[in-house]
């Protein structure tokens, strides 16, 4: 046996039949990639997890466990996984993900991934998840001893880490401005500074519980941010929707009536738009900025001019309490100018604040929210009641009625 | 007492045999359409061919033995001796001769029952006890109702209305009158205040513990006896105590207000059935006409009826315009108390970027 | 001072300032009418009762409070008011009413009602409530020591009371039959043998609440029962709506097509309707049977012929939980012979008895089905769980999974 | 180790100054309108005329530095050097030179990345960790997902479905795939089994005990040591305890099972949100491909492409032809484990007497 067969086969991979049938099929295989990279790299780990994982699909149990694993200075940012099985599975005992914060929108210049790349091959596995649900490019298959160093050389590159635990999260923003005719506002500039302005709370767990940002230019709400955000930041407009009316021609001439009366009219949820014609009439009052028309007819209508963005609150899974989705506490802000990101911040720092002192251990601000009533939230963080933050108006009697209302609407 | 010689007859409702109207009996199930005629009268036909006039009247729900024997003799003149009520307190008599509609329509009129509230009108007002019997009101539903069909009487003899309108009102905050296109409710202001001398005697604790919606309420002991304390951080002044308890002191000539509710519905047509919402509270207990609650229902029918469509219900139109525009369209002002804070409150939330602006 | 002139003296009203402002207006006035009848009558309770109702429009407070009046052997029927302040105002010292089942859909003979009316002023005040809110005549203002003669020759004449407390409450039925040609089921008779069946426990409080019944033809449900009913009984039917052609071309040649498009077909909620030419095709496996293109074309369109009730369990007021509609338990079930309403009555048993058993105190049976949930109450009374019974499959999983499930459909 | 000389940098968020494309940033927030020249290009038009084509392609989400630097060399062949992620993991290509795209395309399958995921196609599944890196899944997320995504591929590259599809799989019941118009996610099916040995030296108690959304947890004492016990009938095998605390096993191999939720939404076109419903569950956990649960999400997306209407989506499709036709229609069986009893369960219910037959 020459050298060359020796070491080969001293970092053969082990057979993972259950994976194996992984591999074929149109979707990439991640099994492949999984093979591909461990063959190249020879590193161990990924074998040790790629053995753990086949075990894994036999018994149909998983087999990490937590600990405590960080940089310096951070309480956050680093999730740590031991193998339970290790006696079994040696190579597989140390398996820690580092979160590390992209750029707003998930954009990357090749160079700087190529970077990361380069760097996470030198300290960790080579496998990264791209990216996690919450937005981070996870970095998966790091050493305990390992992950001071990987953090600082990415660090000296402007990387930063992700939250985890009771921290402000990493944040999600749609493409937006970069490529999109609907963003009403720059989801991903705010997105910047708004998590910049959050990385203390990001590193160091000092909240109740996580609090998750998402921005999405338009109520298309493409990162989902209502049902999965604390703080739903979705872009609109206010004054009425901009129409061209050659391309609203063109449209009906070219798809037909039938076509413009299914897809269009009878769609929209407010009834707002009337056929003229060739023309389209939008009742602007009605309009409930749904996009669906300006989707199907992108080139025709387009969102007005007077935009901002309203901020939802209170996303997020179903522990304890069923799914919550994020409810209107600002109908409409500006967000154009630093004044009107600082002014945001202000606001959310008011209800950061206010669920700190009066959020439970692991309560997310919509439980807190729901539990002391929104007419408290409200008084607490400054805001005034408004008809947009409900779908309706109470349908019990069951409230501390106020003796200073006066049911009139002052003139 | 002399001695009692009869035995009960434990039957239920009484025997529907003897108080059918003929041409009911004769085509029992077996309707084929209806028409109105005119405001206040229904015409139905049935598979047979019969024809039965219904002449609708509005009565005053708390009648007497006068008023009653005075729609007898109606009834034996025009309608063979038959009449009934409606779930609303109008009284109704059908006749398969339409010669009688008009004359009955007279002799109705000149003992105080006017003819409507059928079709797209608004019809007689459901209303409870109040003043004049229970032992909780805050109001006079009795009262509030005349005043309220007083002023709306116009809608309750023409039909012009987008759909029918139905009202109600209700004495203390429990709501005996139920969901309703417009209801007229109690709600206090601020906590009972506790009766200690007479609670001892009159009062079921645990039961008025239990009560509670919201667990305010706890035992304690005051000058040496049992008696009870109301957490008043807690209260949310709903009154459901005193219900249980005379002691539980919630009413108050000035803190015992009036609230408006909108959007009840009942039947199935087109949307499903819905509780209605709070639109207008803190009005003032103020009778003997109670004219800030009169203003508040007429500014909400005027605007239905101006902006409503045909068949929309109140509830439905509102849903269709959004409720930005109910407030802004009857000056209405939308509060914080508006907002739900209760067991639902979620479901209630503008849980999307959906915004009229 | 003749004799004459002195008996009216002593009955002359005494001044009533308040009341006499709601003598005026088109409506009528029951002030006016409780005067004409005490003026006759001169019977002094009523006098004593307007007194005390004009201090309370002074004074803004009512004044009786309640407690313990009946007949021999029933535990219910009668609600007592004693005065509070019957120093001030001796004459309203009782103030007590009976309340009396009518026939159902309200329905009378005038030699009946002539009859309840002579009793009643041979015993009581001479005012009634025609009706109370849940179905009930309502006999207000005896004493105590008259009840039961009272009772007695109104109970010759074929009537019975009605409920009060914790018991079966006097039921409600719609017109339905007797009148309308949207009826799907006898309401009547219905209401009539169910409420005779529970007469017992209308009569005696043995239950952990009230429990009402109404009965509505059809889905248009005009006595409110899914609002205000435990059980609520509506009419409806299975098989295919009936079509008069004929009076379809007739209703669009009169109203217009137009008329027709913007009040039928745009206005079904599940978009069941089709302009063909002059006719309406419905789409009946997509009809809901909410009956609104019925009402507007009764002529020409009907219920199908396979006919019965939806059974809707639960409505109730806000008490405790917030308003809460009835929800369908038994979709469609047959509603015509003996037997059917057998086989109503017998569920129904069971549904009581199970409430009974496992029902708080003050706890109406659709708190106790929220409480322990809809399976449990399902299981209990032996019925089968059905997609009619929701408006959409849970949303959260918190439920204990039942492994007996298979996920596709028995063939 | 030595010593760290560098200090760290809190910034956040990457800046994003040289990661954008210079027609991005030339045109940022000035764009016009887009078009779909095919399945997975989009074709985006600048107010200024300047044109940016997009080239989105599937890649595995768990990838690894080989597969990044080859799409890092497929940027600077044809992107200009940039390239970015959507949320569902897909790669996105950005180019004005629309000559680039088809052979972008070719050297992107040639790599094994399929380009589509655009418009009303099946997009990537968002999934997560699995027992490739999670401590308390019940599946491997990433096996799940490639079963399904090699199934429904075909609905990915092409662009036929009535709207698009969103696809989610969670390992647990906490579901960190989120919200979806058909999500694939964990349900257990009995208690977890205490593992009283570990107990005490994992577990925060308290923090544990208050984790059950239904109390179900109580401190007990086992073998003289503070411990833990679970209620049995209260509890709702959530699981929300194991992701507290290890020693609360919940995940069992046959016991822990799958199901299928539909009809999520999170866009605000014409339907407000919605939260998705259970409509199969007791699906085997059947590794490596899962077949069973692939088999119900081509029965449900069959019917909803062969009934959908265009723009409507799923959740839209099934409120519209009712949920007794969802279940007729993908075969599925309604059972009584899905009629909501939680928090909310009132609100699911049917308060009405609209019922299709
Ligand atoms: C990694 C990730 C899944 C993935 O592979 O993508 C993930 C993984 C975990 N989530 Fe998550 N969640 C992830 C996105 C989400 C999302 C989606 C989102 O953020 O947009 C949600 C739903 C939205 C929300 O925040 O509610 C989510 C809802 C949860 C919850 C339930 C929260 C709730 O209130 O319902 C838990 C449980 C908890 O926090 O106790 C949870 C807990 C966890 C834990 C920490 C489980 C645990 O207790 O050990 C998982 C760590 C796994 C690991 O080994 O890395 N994870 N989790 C996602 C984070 C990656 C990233 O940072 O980019
Ligand atoms: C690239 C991406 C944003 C990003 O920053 O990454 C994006 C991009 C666009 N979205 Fe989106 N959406 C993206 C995720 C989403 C999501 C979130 C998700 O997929 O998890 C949603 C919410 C889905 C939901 O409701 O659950 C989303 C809901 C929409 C909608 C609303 C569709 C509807 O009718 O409900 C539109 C409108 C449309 O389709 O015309 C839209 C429209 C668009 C447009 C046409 C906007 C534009 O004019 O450029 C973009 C191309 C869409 C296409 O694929 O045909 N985008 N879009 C995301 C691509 C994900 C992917 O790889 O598949
Ligand atoms: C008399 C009547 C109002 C009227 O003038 O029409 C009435 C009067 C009372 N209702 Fe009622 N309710 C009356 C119909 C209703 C209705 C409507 C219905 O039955 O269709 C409701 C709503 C439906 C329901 O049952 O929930 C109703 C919901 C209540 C409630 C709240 C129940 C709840 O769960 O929310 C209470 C409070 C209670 O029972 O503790 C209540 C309690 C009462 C009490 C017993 C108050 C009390 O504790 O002393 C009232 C006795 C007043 C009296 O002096 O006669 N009453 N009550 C109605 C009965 C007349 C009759 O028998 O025909
Ligand atoms: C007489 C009465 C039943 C009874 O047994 O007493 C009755 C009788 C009729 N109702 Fe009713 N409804 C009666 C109370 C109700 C109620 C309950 C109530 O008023 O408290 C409702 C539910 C109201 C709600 O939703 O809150 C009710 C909802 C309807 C509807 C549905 C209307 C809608 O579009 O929502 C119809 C259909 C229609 O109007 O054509 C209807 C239709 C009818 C028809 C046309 C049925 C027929 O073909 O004979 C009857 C004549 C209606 C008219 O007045 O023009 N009836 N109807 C009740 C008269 C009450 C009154 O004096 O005003
Ligand atoms: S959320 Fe709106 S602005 Fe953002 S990518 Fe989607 S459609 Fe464009
Ligand atoms: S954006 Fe939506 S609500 Fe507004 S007009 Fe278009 S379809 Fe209607
Ligand atoms: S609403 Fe209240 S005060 Fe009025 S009758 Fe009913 S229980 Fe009595
Ligand atoms: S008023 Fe209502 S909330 Fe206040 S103590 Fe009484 S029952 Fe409780
Ligand atoms: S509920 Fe139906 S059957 Fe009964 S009266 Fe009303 S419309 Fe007629
Ligand atoms: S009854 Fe209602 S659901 Fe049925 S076809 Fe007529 S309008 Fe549509
Ligand atoms: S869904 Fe559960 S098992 Fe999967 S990553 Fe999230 S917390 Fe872990
Ligand atoms: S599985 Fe859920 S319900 Fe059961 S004990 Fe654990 S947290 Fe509680």
């Amino acid at each position: 046996m020459s050298e060359q067969q020796e070491k080969k086969q001293a970092f053969e991979l082990h057979p993972t039949p259950m994976l194996d049938h992984l591999e074929s099929g149109p979707w990439p295989s991640f099994i492949k990639g999984f093979k591909e990279t461990v063959t190249r790299t020879e590193k161990t780990m990924v074998r040790g997890v790629l053995d753990q994982l086949n075990y894994s699909y036999e018994t149909k149990m998983g087999y990490w466990k937590g600990g405590v694993v960080g940089v310096h200075g951070y309480g956050a940012g680093v999730i740590s996984r031991y193998s339970m099985i290790s006696d079994q599975f040696p190579e597989a005992t140390e398996f820690h993900t580092m979160r590390v914060q992209p750029a707003p929108g998930l954009h990357y210049s090749a160079k700087a991934l190529r970077e990361v790349c380069d760097i996470w091959e030198k300290y960790g596995s080579g496998l990264m998840s791209m990216h996690g649900q919450t937005g981070n490019l996870q970095l998966q298959g790091v050493k305990a001893e390992n992950v001071q160093a990987l953090f600082d050389e990415l660090n000296q590159r402007g990387w930063d880490l992700g939250g985890a635990g009771a921290t402000v999260r990493t944040g999600a923003s749609c493409v937006g401005p970069a490529r999109c005719e609907q963003a009403c506002y720059d989801t991903l500039g705010t997105h910047g500074k708004v998590l910049s302005y959050y990385a203390d709370l990001t590193h160091r767990p000092q909240l109740p519980y996580k609090a998750k940002f998402k921005f999405s230019g338009c109520p298309n709400d493409c990162t989902n941010s209502i049902q999965r955000a604390d703080y739903a930041v979705i872009g609109t407009w206010k004054d009425d929707m901009q129409v061209d009316t050659a391309e609203v021609e063109n449209f009906i001439d070219k798809k037909g009536i039938d076509y413009v009366v299914n897809n269009v009219i009878s769609r929209c949820p407010t009834q707002a738009i009337t056929l003229k014609g060739k023309q389209l009439e939008i009742d602007n009052r009605n309009c409930v900025r749904c996009m669906h028309c300006l989707n199907v007819m992108p080139k025709a209508l387009s969102p007005g001019k007077e935009r901002g963005i309203t901020l939802l609150v209170g996303g997020k899974g179903h522990l304890k309490v069923g799914n919550m989705l994020g409810s209107v506490m600002v109908p409409f802000m500006k967000m154009e100018t630093e004044e009107d990101i600082d002014a945001f911040i202000e606001l959310i720092d008011k209800m950061i604040d206010y669920w700190s002192e009066n959020g439970l251990d692991h309560e997310r601000i919509g439980e807190t929210i729901e539990r002391v009533g929104v007419q408290e939230f409200l008084d607490a963080v400054g805001l005034e009641a408004n008809i947009d933050m409900v779908a309706h108006p109470r349908d019990n009697p069951f409230f501390k009625a106020d003796l200073t209302h006066s049911p009139e609407e002052a003139a | 007492m002399a001695e009692r010689t009869w035995k009960t007859i434990e039957n239920g409702p009484h025997s529907l045999d003897d108080f059918l109207h003929p041409i009911s009996k004769k085509n029992y199930g077996q309707w084929r359409y209806h028409e109105r005629p005119r405001p206040g009268v229904l015409k139905h036909v049935a598979w047979s061919g019969d024809v039965l006039f219904t002449v609708r009247a509005a009565t005053h729900r708390q009648v007497t033995v006068d008023i009653v024997r005075r729609l007898c003799d109606l009834a034996d003149k025009y309608a063979d001796g038959y009449l009934r009520w409606t779930i609303r307190n109008n009284v109704e008599f059908m006749t398969p001769n339409e010669a009688n509609v008009e004359p009955l329509i007279r002799d109705l009129a000149a003992i105080g029952h006017p003819v409507g509230g059928t079709g797209p009108s608004v019809s007689a007002i459901a209303h409870t006890q109040g003043w004049l019997h229970c032992d909780i009101p805050a109001i006079d539903a009795s009262g509030v109702a005349k005043s309220i069909m007083d002023a709306l009487f116009h809608d309750f003899a023409h039909e012009e209305m987008p759909n029918r309108v139905r009202l109600s009102t209700s004495c203390c905050e429990i709501n005996c009158g139920g969901q309703a296109d417009i209801a007229v409710v109690v709600q206090h202001t601020r906590p009972p205040r506790i009766n200690h001398e007479i609670l001892a005697n009159v009062c079921e604790m645990p039961s008025t513990v239990a009560r509670c919606p919201v667990a305010a309420i706890r035992p304690t002991t005051v000058n040496g006896k049992p008696s009870l304390m109301v957490v008043e951080e807690k209260c949310i002044y709903c009154g459901a105590c005193f219900g249980a308890c005379p002691a539980m002191e919630i009413n108050h000539p000035e803190h015992s207000k009036l609230a408006v509710w909108v959007g009840g519905k009942n039947s199935n047509a087109r949307s499903k059935p819905t509780n209605m919402k709070l639109v207008a509270h803190g009005l003032p207990n103020n009778p003997p006409r109670w004219p800030e609650v009169t203003d508040v229902l007429k500014r909400i029918l005027g605007a239905y009826k101006a902006g409503g469509r045909d068949w929309e219900r109140l509830g439905e139109w509102i849903e269709r315009i959004g409720w930005r525009r109910f407030f802004e369209e009857t000056g209405l002002a939308f509060d914080k108390s508006m907002i739900d804070n209760y067991r639902h409150a979620r479901v209630s939330l503008n849980q999307s970027a959906q915004i009229r602006f």
